[in-house]
């Protein structure tokens, strides 16, 4: 009877056993290859509306290759989504600055191979070493910004706000405006705002004040939203608004109404680039891919559909011919030199902690 | 086509004892009844047969062979359940080929033998409708022919006309037993209706209320010679009457003013005994009549005009017993008319009197 | 011999065999990653990465400031108001489809259900083109000259309008299915309008739609505590609520252990709420017992 | 006075419930009607078109989502219909149907809570997310459903089919799969039904536990309405509405059978 019962239960431990290792291959089912056949195909991590998909499907005729893109809402999601997968299902990711250090310091990325690094050449100046990656071995600058305050004319014709960031934080009365909506900008911002210099070293010590300075500016700000800015400016939900100049420049297209103005203490520079990831075994057809993103007339194209600056200040002094307003978001040289980055210089604790508090 | 046999079988469902050590012998090829009132423990047994429920001690043999150990689907006897259990989701075809079907038998043999067996519960026409469009009647076919179709040694039928009316039931009476005349297969009848039993059986067993069986025989020797006041209570109408043995007589009651003589001289005089007549033995007239061997004289109290036969309660002279009278109508107007309050004789043959075993009750 | 002995115990054991996938995947999925949940919050600043401190309150200590409570009240008071109203238009409505609707019921229940089913996103995607600043209702209003400048968007009553709108359906289902039990006949005898009405009103149709009304206050509660779509697309931020900073913690800051705090302080604060809840029923539920009681006498 | 008093108790009730149902289907008419608009701006009509369908089905990256959509939800149907079948025969024949208890508690939490504890666990394991986490949040919830339906189903399913199955031949396998399984089909569809649409119907589980490359529909109207208002999710709302109603219309006709609402 003893043994009986032993036997027993061995067997419904064993069975027990069985199921959990079933669930353990089906979980990682998607590390195999056949569960995703990736020899013909190259998988990019993007912000949306970064790519055409009509230029894909130009690029995959042309070039035989399957690119599915994946697209990510925020660079910590892309950083946690990375960090699950190790980059083992991704080849081309195309993110923004501030995190570049960090793919680089948990290996997500490798350094661009000598073929790729030829594409460097098409890139202006302005955008390359930059702190993030300061010799530009991993990097290739896509898509630039420089955030700057967007102004509905029509509403702010009695009262034109100042070309400062002062315009955000007590602007004038009645004036409804947005706020970015991530910590690590929102608390840069209101730092530089502090200082009225570059923040980056001293910001640590004046942290109290800058949760002050937030909270003070919470009821004027109608929406926390940087995504939302174009629209808020242009449909007058918001007077002024915080934005990057791409983004303002897509309804500056349209509507005349809006204008657009690099406050006086500096913007904050925001690029995009594309780097390769450490597992990809694809350099080949990651060159292929991106060689073609970066041949002008797709550069054009990105820039004419999607309000994507290109990288090559050419490409966007040429179109300055067609669009007269586009000089309003054209950075001057000192205002490229001027221009600050949104950098991870304060702690994630006290940077939440801020946060928090002002959003409550 | 195997005989059944229980051996002390013992059940108990959440410590309520149901069977003690019960123990039958059923023949081979026969239709047997087992008649017992709701509750008794016969559909236990029914079950404990086809295996659907595990005795807690005893032995059963089918035939020569023990099956106490094999489960369910691997006896070969075939259960009609009281409600039929037709699958709904299947059709008339597919619910009487299932047991082929489970048994893996090729499609051609299924079909023909269906066919054989629908023909034989006269169900030919409806082989394809959907079980729900049958009626009650239908249904009680097509479970048979579904128990039928493996041709199992023995049928067990768990009430299976309690649902149906009158004449229906009647009809399908004649017709199980035509069948059972048909097939030779043993069939096991559980009914608490001693009128089915009756007409049916070749033999029956009556259970009582502790599942015990009380008698066991052929319907006509338990009609009339009940061996108890149960049987004789249960199986038919009957008038029980007891008093104290005195030679071969018995004096019904204190009073003494009735005493019945009967056929049996055993040796129990002065013991108080239970008799029981049956009503349509009895003959009752205003009249006075020759050559019965007993005459009681009472007024009638009640009398039922049942079509076939007329039932009358008469109460004995001032004893308070009363006593059932079943007449057969035998004319449109019968020449002698009796009422209520009428002063009447019953007349009946002393060897119609059954003495019963004796008990307390 | 022994093989079969294996096999034949095997056989036996194949009821266990079958319940096991439910319960390991429950308790894999489901039991696990909570008590995960509550170890992490104990752990210091641990993070997906894998930086690994020792065990520390800290988590919870550093939470238990004003603005984490007043986040979980907004919370709690907002889910509060969203049932009540979800409640007070419901039950109305349920017992109008359930007890009055006739011919139309089948069409009335339809047209209940399908929201119930519909993705959560469409339901709140079709409020842009209600509330916007040229929206619906702007159109409407400047129609007569009453046109508002701003958008009806990114505050607090617009955030509650949509979720009363979203979670309207989850508290008419289950009220409806416990009225459907109702013997229609009983209802049917008493006229509308009497004081016969209010007596089975009060003595029929309210106990008998008590259990719906407890499921459904539970379908709206729960989930609206913890809302998270509604308040970051209709309010951009504005009110912060629970989903909203539990959101942010494990997405956005990726600082999980703090986040994991977070969610455990909300758990138990909606493990007293539910408490308090129940405890009121039962208190109510005798009062009313004892009332009707009375009322007998 | 009285009558006009009888006359507005009696008219309350009716116009009570039919603001209600205004107020539950003007947006959601807005939003179709909008999705036949042929402005690409949202909010002015211009005119008629079915552009955006034709852009609907042309955009692969809504094609994508569909397909990831529909790869869930089969996947949570499968496995949830799979596993609560067992439980509910493993569970009621070995009598310890307390432990259905357990599949009770899944909705006890709000779903964000679920979802970030999916995610921490997924992550610190490094569990792939993707379309295999996604089913597996899926099924959680199937579960929690489809347990219960099949559950009071099975028990409803009298006990004599079984037996009589048993007694005319059958072994319990064959019973289980000609007899059990035929009789639980309506139950098995309705919760499937049920978890398909639940599957589809999820944002919570599907924003923490998918990856990059598994977006589902949910997700991506959700990413699009952070951006703005396109009148390609209207395209995509109505069809979404749509399958709903076809859904609920399936449900309604066999719900007098089981009843589900």
């Amino acid at each position: 009877m003893f043994t009986f019962t032993v036997m027993r239960w061995f067997i419904r431990l064993g069975f027990v056993i069985l199921f959990l290792s079933a669930v353990f291959i089906f979980l990682q089912l998607p590390r195999t290859d056949w569960f995703f056949d990736n020899r013909k195909s190259l998988n990019v991590y993007a912000w949306a509306n970064m790519i055409d998909e009509e230029k894909l499907l130009e690029f995959e005729q042309m070039a035989g290759v399957k690119v599915r893109i994946s697209y990510y809402e925020n660079t910590e999601e892309l950083l946690l989504k990375l960090s699950t997968t190790k980059g083992s299902d991704c080849d081309v990711i195309l993110t923004s600055d501030y995190i570049v250090p960090e793919l680089i310091k948990n290996n997500f990325v490798k350094k661009l191979d000598n073929k790729q690094r030829t594409l460097l050449k098409r890139i202006s100046a302005e955008f390359l070493g930059h702190y993030y990656d300061q010799k530009n071995e991993y990097s290739i600058p896509y898509e630039w910004a420089i955030y700057g305050l967007g102004i509905n004319k029509k509403l702010c014709k009695d009262n034109y706000p100042e070309a400062s960031w002062k315009t955000i934080f007590k602007p004038p009365f009645g004036y409804g405006v947005n706020m970015l909506d991530e910590a690590r900008t929102g608390v840069m911002l209101a730092g530089l705002y502090a200082l009225k210099r570059n923040p980056y070293t001293e910001i640590k010590k004046i942290l109290p004040k800058i949760n002050k300075l937030l909270q003070k500016q919470k009821p004027h700000v109608k929406v926390y939203s940087e995504l939302l800015a174009d629209y808020l400016v242009s449909s007058g939900n918001c007077h002024v608004v915080v934005a990057p100049s791409s983004l303002i420049w897509k309804v500056m297209r349209y509507d005349d109404n809006v204008d657009f103005v690099y406050p006086k203490e500096g913007g904050f520079f925001s690029i995009d680039s594309a780097m390769v990831s450490i597992d990809t075994k694809k350099d080949d057809m990651i060159f292929m891919f991106l060689d073609f993103l970066y041949q002008p007339n797709v550069m054009l194209h990105h820039f004419e559909r999607y309000g994507i600056f290109p990288p090559d200040i050419c490409i966007f002094k040429k179109s300055l011919k067609k669009w007269d307003r586009l000089k309003k978001v054209m950075p001057s040289s000192d205002e490229f030199k001027n221009a600050l980055f949104f950098r991870k210089v304060v702690s994630e604790d006290a940077m939440n902690k801020i946060w928090v508090e002002v959003m409550s | 086509m195997r005989s059944i046999e229980l051996k002390n079988i013992t059940k108990s469902f959440g410590g309520e004892l149901i069977l003690h050590n019960f123990s039958v012998t059923i023949p081979s090829g026969i239709f047997f009844a087992l008649l017992g009132p709701s509750g008794c423990g016969k559909t236990t047994i029914l079950r404990i047969i086809a295996g659907l429920e595990k005795q807690d001690s005893g032995s059963i043999f089918l035939g020569k062979k023990n099956i106490t150990q094999v489960p369910s689907n691997e006896r070969t006897v075939n259960t009609v359940f009281q409600n039929y259990a037709l699958f709904p989701h299947m059709n008339v075809f597919d619910n009487i080929a299932y047991p082929l079907r489970v048994k893996k038998v090729d499609t051609n043999t299924i079909e023909q033998k269906v066919l054989d067996t629908l023909k034989m519960v006269h169900l030919e026409q409806h082989i394809y409708k959907p079980i729900q469009f049958l009626s009650g009647g239908q249904q009680q076919r097509v479970a048979l022919a579904r128990a039928i179709i493996s041709e199992p040694d023995v049928l067990l039928l768990d009430e299976p006309l309690a649902a149906l009316d009158l004449g229906l039931r009647e009809k399908m009476l004649i017709e199980l037993k035509e069948l059972q005349c048909k097939l030779g297969t043993t069939f096991v009848y559980v009914t608490h209706d001693q009128s089915e039993a009756l007409t049916v059986a070749h033999q029956m067993a009556i259970m009582n209320n502790n599942g015990q069986i009380e008698q066991i025989g052929e319907p006509k020797e338990i009609y009339e010679f009940p061996r108890s006041r149960f049987v004789a209570k249960f199986v038919g109408t009957t008038n029980i009457l007891s008093g104290k043995k005195i030679g071969s007589t018995i004096e019904i009651e204190k009073e003494g003013a009735f005493s019945l003589s009967i056929s049996e001289e055993r040796k129990e005089d002065g013991k108080e005994l239970s008799i029981s007549l049956r009503p349509e033995k009895i003959y009752i007239t205003k009249d006075k009549l020759e050559g019965f061997s007993n005459v009681f004289v009472g007024t009638v109290i009640s009398v039922v005009y049942q079509g076939r036969s007329t039932q009358y309660v008469v109460k004995l002279g001032k004893s308070g017993i009363t006593v059932n009278v079943f007449e057969q109508n035998e004319e449109h107007f019968p020449k002698e008319v009796i009422e209520v309050g009428n002063l009447v004789n019953l007349y009946w043959q002393k060897e119609n009197v059954v003495i019963l075993k004796n008990e307390k009750i | 011999m022994k093989k079969s002995d294996l096999k034949s115990a095997i056989k036996k054991e194949r009821f266990f065999f079958a319940m096991v996938p439910a319960v390991v995947w429950q308790g894999l999925f489901l039991f696990l990653p909570l008590l995960f949940l509550v170890v992490i919050s104990f752990i210091k600043g641990w993070s997906y990465t894998g930086v690994h401190g020792g065990f520390t309150l800290e988590n919870y200590t550093s939470l238990l400031d004003f603005s984490h409570l007043r986040v979980l009240f907004r919370s709690f008071f907002l889910a509060l108001i969203n049932t009540t109203v979800c409640l007070l238009v419901a039950f109305p409505v349920s017992y109008f489809i359930s007890v009055k609707s006739r011919r139309w019921k089948n069409c009335l229940l339809f047209f209940l259900v399908v929201p119930f089913f519909t993705n959560f996103l469409v339901l709140v995607y079709s409020w842009f083109f209600i509330l916007e600043r040229n929206g619906v209702i702007n159109k409407f209003l400047s129609l007569f000259g009453l046109g508002v400048s701003g958008p009806l968007l990114y505050n607090m009553p617009a955030v509650l309008l949509v979720m009363v709108y979203c979670y309207l359906p989850f508290m008419a289902m289950p009220i409806y299915s416990s009225l459907e039990k109702i013997d229609k006949s009983l209802l049917e005898a008493s006229s509308d309008l009497g004081a016969n009405f209010r007596q089975t009103f009060f003595k029929v149709v309210l106990p008998m739609a008590f259990s719906g009304i407890r499921t459904g206050v539970f379908l709206v509660f729960v989930p609206s505590f913890g809302e998270f779509v509604i308040p970051t697309l209709i309010g951009k931020g504005e009110p912060f609520l629970v989903g909203s900073l539990v959101s942010y913690y494990f997405t956005q800051s990726l600082s999980p252990s703090f986040g994991a705090a977070f969610t455990s302080i909300s758990c138990v604060f909606l493990v007293i709420v539910a408490f308090l809840w129940f405890v009121l029923l039962k208190l109510i539920f005798t009062k009313n017992l004892r009332g009707s009681d009375n009322g007998k006498n | 006075m009285g009558k006009i008093k009888r006359y507005a108790s009696f008219l309350f009730l009716p116009l009570f419930v039919v603001f209600t149902y205004v107020f539950m289907y003007v947006p959601i008419v807005v939003l179709v009607v909008y999705s036949f608009n042929k402005s690409s701006l949202p909010y002015m009509w211009t005119s008629f078109s079915v552009d955006w369908y034709r852009t609907l089905f042309y955009s692969s990256a809504i094609l994508d989502a569909f397909k990831n959509s529909m790869l869930v939800a089969f996947g949570a149907v499968v496995l949830s219909l799979l596993m609560s079948v067992l439980l509910v025969v493993g569970l009621v024949e070995l009598r310890i149907e307390r432990l259905l208890t357990m599949f009770y508690g899944t909705l006890i939490f709000p779903e964000i809570v679920l979802g970030v504890s999916l995610l921490s666990i997924f992550v610190f394991f490094s569990v792939p997310l993707g379309i295999v986490t996604l089913i597996v949040g899926h099924t959680l919830f199937g579960l929690a459903y489809s347990v219960p339906i099949i559950y009071s189903r099975y028990k409803e399913i009298n006990k004599y089919f079984i037996e009589a199955s048993m007694d005319l031949g059958a072994t319990p396998t064959q019973t289980f799969f000609r007899i059990t399984l035929p009789m639980l089909k309506p139950a098995l569809f309705v919760s499937g039904l049920l978890v398909f649409i639940i599957s589809l119907d999820d944002f919570l589980i599907a924003f923490f536990c998918s990856s990059v490359s598994s977006q589902t529909l949910s997700l991506y109207i959700f990413s699009m309405l952070r951006s703005g208002v396109s009148p390609v999710v209207n395209a995509l709302s109505t069809i979404m509405l749509l399958v709903t109603s076809v859904v609920v219309l399936v449900l309604s006709s066999i719900n007098n059978r089981i009843r589900i609402f």
